[in-house]
């Protein structure tokens, strides 16, 4: 295992740290938990916005914290959900009176974690709602699962959220919006290679050096298919046609486009990637409105990538496009 | 027979030995069908839950199991957090200022099984660790007084068959057929955590 | 090698297709070259910024081409100068009159060409200027050799020039201000891993499992000293105190600091690093005005990191804050 | 002895063929002391060549020359695409209109050497192509004749001696000390340069 770090039992903490000391005037550090706050929060009378997850993701979550996007983000261990004490002090931190809302990625440990904070939460008063975010098509969606997983489609949600409950919308409205997007959000990914948890100190998985996983999961979870590795424009097919059968996207639909680095594929390779899917998309006669191309929604440093795509409406664009400014996803 | 506080501590102990010792395997196991991160958080739970109860003077089991709970909740995270969580905070409800008799502590069992498929929304025979707890659970209900052996053995057939299970819960229920031919985490970690309490019982007598 | 691409003879091309897809409305492929220009240049009466390099440093250089910052990028062959007939198109396109300022890194191979686009323009009545930035403290500075290689400190130059020539300033303006900063900016990386060009195939150098090279360069050129690799905090005390000899950093000086990823190491190593790099200048009295964490100059899938410190006076902020909209660099 | 465009054609021909079979060798002299590119430039540089000049009438030596300059300079990029743009730009200017006989081909190596020198400040004993140019240029102006093995060997020792020499110019001068014990791969590919003139010439005899 060659990485950066102190200890890896402490990266987490090492990170937040450093992340703190990146931008001091416009976030700060829950005490004595690995939650990132704005500022100035909470802000009276508009909706709180929590998201969070394991840690291993970055930029997200604590990138995304800023204004039109999200409030407060709590970081769990590598890969693994935050706990429902620290959560619980995110939501407390954020809430300015009109509620507070959660971006739970579906996942068994998040969903659990988060669920018990909103108890602790309305046991306290607060308003508290949710969305669960389950863009990943590599999964079959079924009821007698745990369903989908939530990846790199997720970032949408928070910009969405986030610009909506910055123009003081009310809980309900940020939650109805961020349905749609979660209902109208598919992704899925590949990986040449495997991450390394800090703590396991050896990869999660072994790939062969011909072999990529198709629909990995953004924890190094397997995903549909290993074979042999494709060519950028076959693997950009691949993922684009799997999205699109899901997607149910038809001519003139207008659609966000994100290719998403997993995390030591070069951006080099992201933007190639992207030329064979906006090809696809155009053949289609799919009006791509806005593309983003880098690293979103990483794990670790695996090699690889995601591909999303979010249908959108007049609403979803004019949110899409609101200002917002936070470390990784600065528009204006 | 009353399971006693110091005995309950010791079970935590040996649950944490246990544990640590198999922190690695684990965390392969998980690496195979998960995210690779089952005995990291649940090492780094239970040696929190050391750092918590021992030394300290408890009056109640409950009182023990109650701290148990709360630390797990608060230091492991993930799937297994919450639902170890549950289960513990369970125990304490069910003993809840009681000395822990075997119908008592049979009757927590059960209410801590029911705890976690209710948090978990599962059932037996998804893969997951209700099949442990269920399997020890229904037994616990056959007996009519503690033997470790019949509990350890109980525990660790329910652990092994998860591995020809289908998952439908959990992370390796995204692998679909490829999560068979695999044990799953939580029920390994479950199975240290039975076969611990079957040492303290069986030392006990 | 694992890499999503077409063709490793093509990858230029088609990041530079996949690029401008993902931006049609900022930006334009000029006709039969790699260069990037912002879509409605020129812009006349404004000095014309161009800087480019060799391809594998994405988001370095096409990424910083947008309102505030570039004119034009124009990308060569992986880790190759772009050549003179394609510099001097981009020169051309950006033109509106005020003259053409051009930005180089100083590698002989990146000096030689832009000399020879700059004399093609000056033939066609062309003012041209330029800086040459080298940052790099990890070289020793020599007028006998070729002297320091520029790498992350150049994201400086790109921001504050252009900054500077958005604000109407005169080409000679641009220069010295330009000047100021490659003054007044200082670099050093380190790699834990290589690179791999596509077209070589094989990594570029060999690090053992335990090794780090400190000092390495963008394109993968030795370093200083091949050695045991240390914890994230002995990585950076040891580039910092490089760094700070070189740049006399003192009590009370205001610096702008970058830790940059050279390509895999993962974002949460990048914010252990800056943590302890801002609590070695806070120890030293150093004020940190503003920090960047993230990857801005890269070397391919490389795994490790860079450390920039830039001395700032109020001019140097002030454009370092200016608004700025490109893909890598969006400011506000 | 005159040079025939026919000649230059397969001289440079024979170039192309020796720098495509040696691609990967350059390259790799190219990752020991500089950034790994030389051998895929330089073979992508002299692959153009050919096909640009290759099938073409050319009435004299300097139109070839000058195809060959342009050509490198527009498709090599990196510091060899200028330097050895700018030798055959200057051979093509000393040449130009003229039939190339010893004395003006001598005269033309020359002139190029110093347009090499200039373009990269550099110059002899620096560890770069300069010092293949120089032993070249040098030696023709002791000959009165071509004499390719003569050549052949000049350009080859000088290439060697690259092996010994510190470098103080180009990417490899970063590494100053250790820059000792390795070739430098623009020198290799000047020395297949002429080590093709050489066969050019001897097969011409
Ligand atoms: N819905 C569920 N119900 C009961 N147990 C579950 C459920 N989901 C997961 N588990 C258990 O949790 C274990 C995984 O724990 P852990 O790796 O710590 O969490 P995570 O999956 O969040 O990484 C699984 O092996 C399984 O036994
Ligand atoms: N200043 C210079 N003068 C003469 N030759 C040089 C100079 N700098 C580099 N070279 C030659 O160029 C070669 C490197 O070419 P190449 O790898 O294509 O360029 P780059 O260093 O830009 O990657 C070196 O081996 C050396 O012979
Ligand atoms: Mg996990
Ligand atoms: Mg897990
Ligand atoms: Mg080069
Ligand atoms: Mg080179």
């Amino acid at each position: 295992m060659k990485k950066i770090i102190n200890d890896p039992d402490k990266v987490v903490q090492d990170m937040i740290k450093g992340f703190v000391a990146a931008y001091p005037n416009d976030v700060k550090q829950l005490p004595n938990t690995t939650g990132i706050v704005r500022k100035e929060a909470p802000f009276s009378n508009k909706v709180g916005l929590v998201s969070g997850g394991g840690s291993g993701h970055e930029p997200a979550h604590a990138g995304y914290v800023g204004q039109g996007l999200l409030d407060a983000a709590v970081a769990g261990e590598v890969f693994t959900s935050p706990t429902p004490d620290q959560l619980i002090e995110a939501i407390k931190a954020v809430d300015g009176g009109a509620g507070v809302f959660l971006i739970i990625k579906n996942y068994t440990g998040d969903i659990l974690n988060f669920e018990m904070a909103a108890e602790l939460a309305e046991a306290e008063g607060i308003e508290v709602d949710k969305v669960v975010v389950n863009d990943d098509v590599a999964v079959e969606d079924s009821s007698f699962t745990s369903g989908r997983r939530g990846i790199a489609g997720t970032v949408f949600v928070h910009k969405i959220a986030g610009a909506k409950a910055e123009q003081g919308a009310s809980l309900q409205d940020v939650k109805q919006t961020a349905q749609k997007v979660v209902a109208n959000v598919r992704s899925m990914g590949v990986a040449l290679s495997s991450c390394t948890v800090p703590a396991a100190g050896k990869p999660s998985f072994e790939l062969a050096d011909d072999e990529m996983e198709i629909g990995i999961g953004i924890h190094g979870e397997p995903g549909i298919e290993r074979k042999q590795i494709g060519s950028a424009d076959d693997i950009a097919a691949e993922l684009t046609k799997k999205i699109l059968e899901d997607n149910k996207l038809t001519k003139n639909d207008d659609v966000a486009v994100m290719v998403n680095g997993l995390g030591s594929t070069p951006e080099m390779e992201l933007y190639i990637v992207n030329g064979k899917v906006q090809e696809l998309l155009a053949e289609k006669g799919i009006n791509v409105y806005k593309t983003f191309v880098g690293e979103y929604m990483t794990s670790l440093e695996m090699a690889g990538c995601s591909v999303t795509f979010l249908k959108l409406d007049h609403e979803l664009k004019e949110l899409l496009d609101a200002e917002s400014n936070a470390p990784a996803f600065r528009a204006k | 027979q009353v399971l006693q506080v110091e005995q309950t501590v010791q079970w935590m102990d040996k649950t944490n030995t246990k544990i640590q010792e198999n922190k690695e395997y684990l965390t392969t196991l998980d690496q195979a069908i998960g995210d690779g991160d089952h005995g990291i958080n649940i090492s780094r739970g239970f040696q929190e839950v050391m750092n918590k109860v021992s030394g300290q003077a408890y009056e109640h089991v409950a009182d023990v199991m109650k701290d148990v709970a709360m630390t797990l909740m608060s230091k492991v995270g993930g799937a297994a957090g919450p639902l170890y969580g549950t289960a513990f905070l369970k125990l304490s409800m069910t003993f809840k200022g009681q000395d822990v008799d075997y119908a008592l502590f049979s009757q927590g069992i059960e209410d801590a099984l029911n705890g976690v498929k209710q948090r978990g929304k599962s059932d037996t025979g998804e893969k997951t660790l209700v099949d442990v707890w269920s399997a020890v659970s229904e037994r616990l209900k056959q007996e009519e007084k503690f033997d470790g052996s019949v509990l350890e053995e109980t525990a660790r057939t329910a652990m092994e068959n998860t591995k020809d299970t289908l998952a439908t819960k959990g992370r390796a229920a995204y692998l679909k057929e490829r999560s068979i031919g695999h044990l799953d985490p939580g029920s390994v970690s479950s199975f240290y955590l039975f076969e611990a309490f079957a040492e303290v019982i069986n030392e006990g007598e």
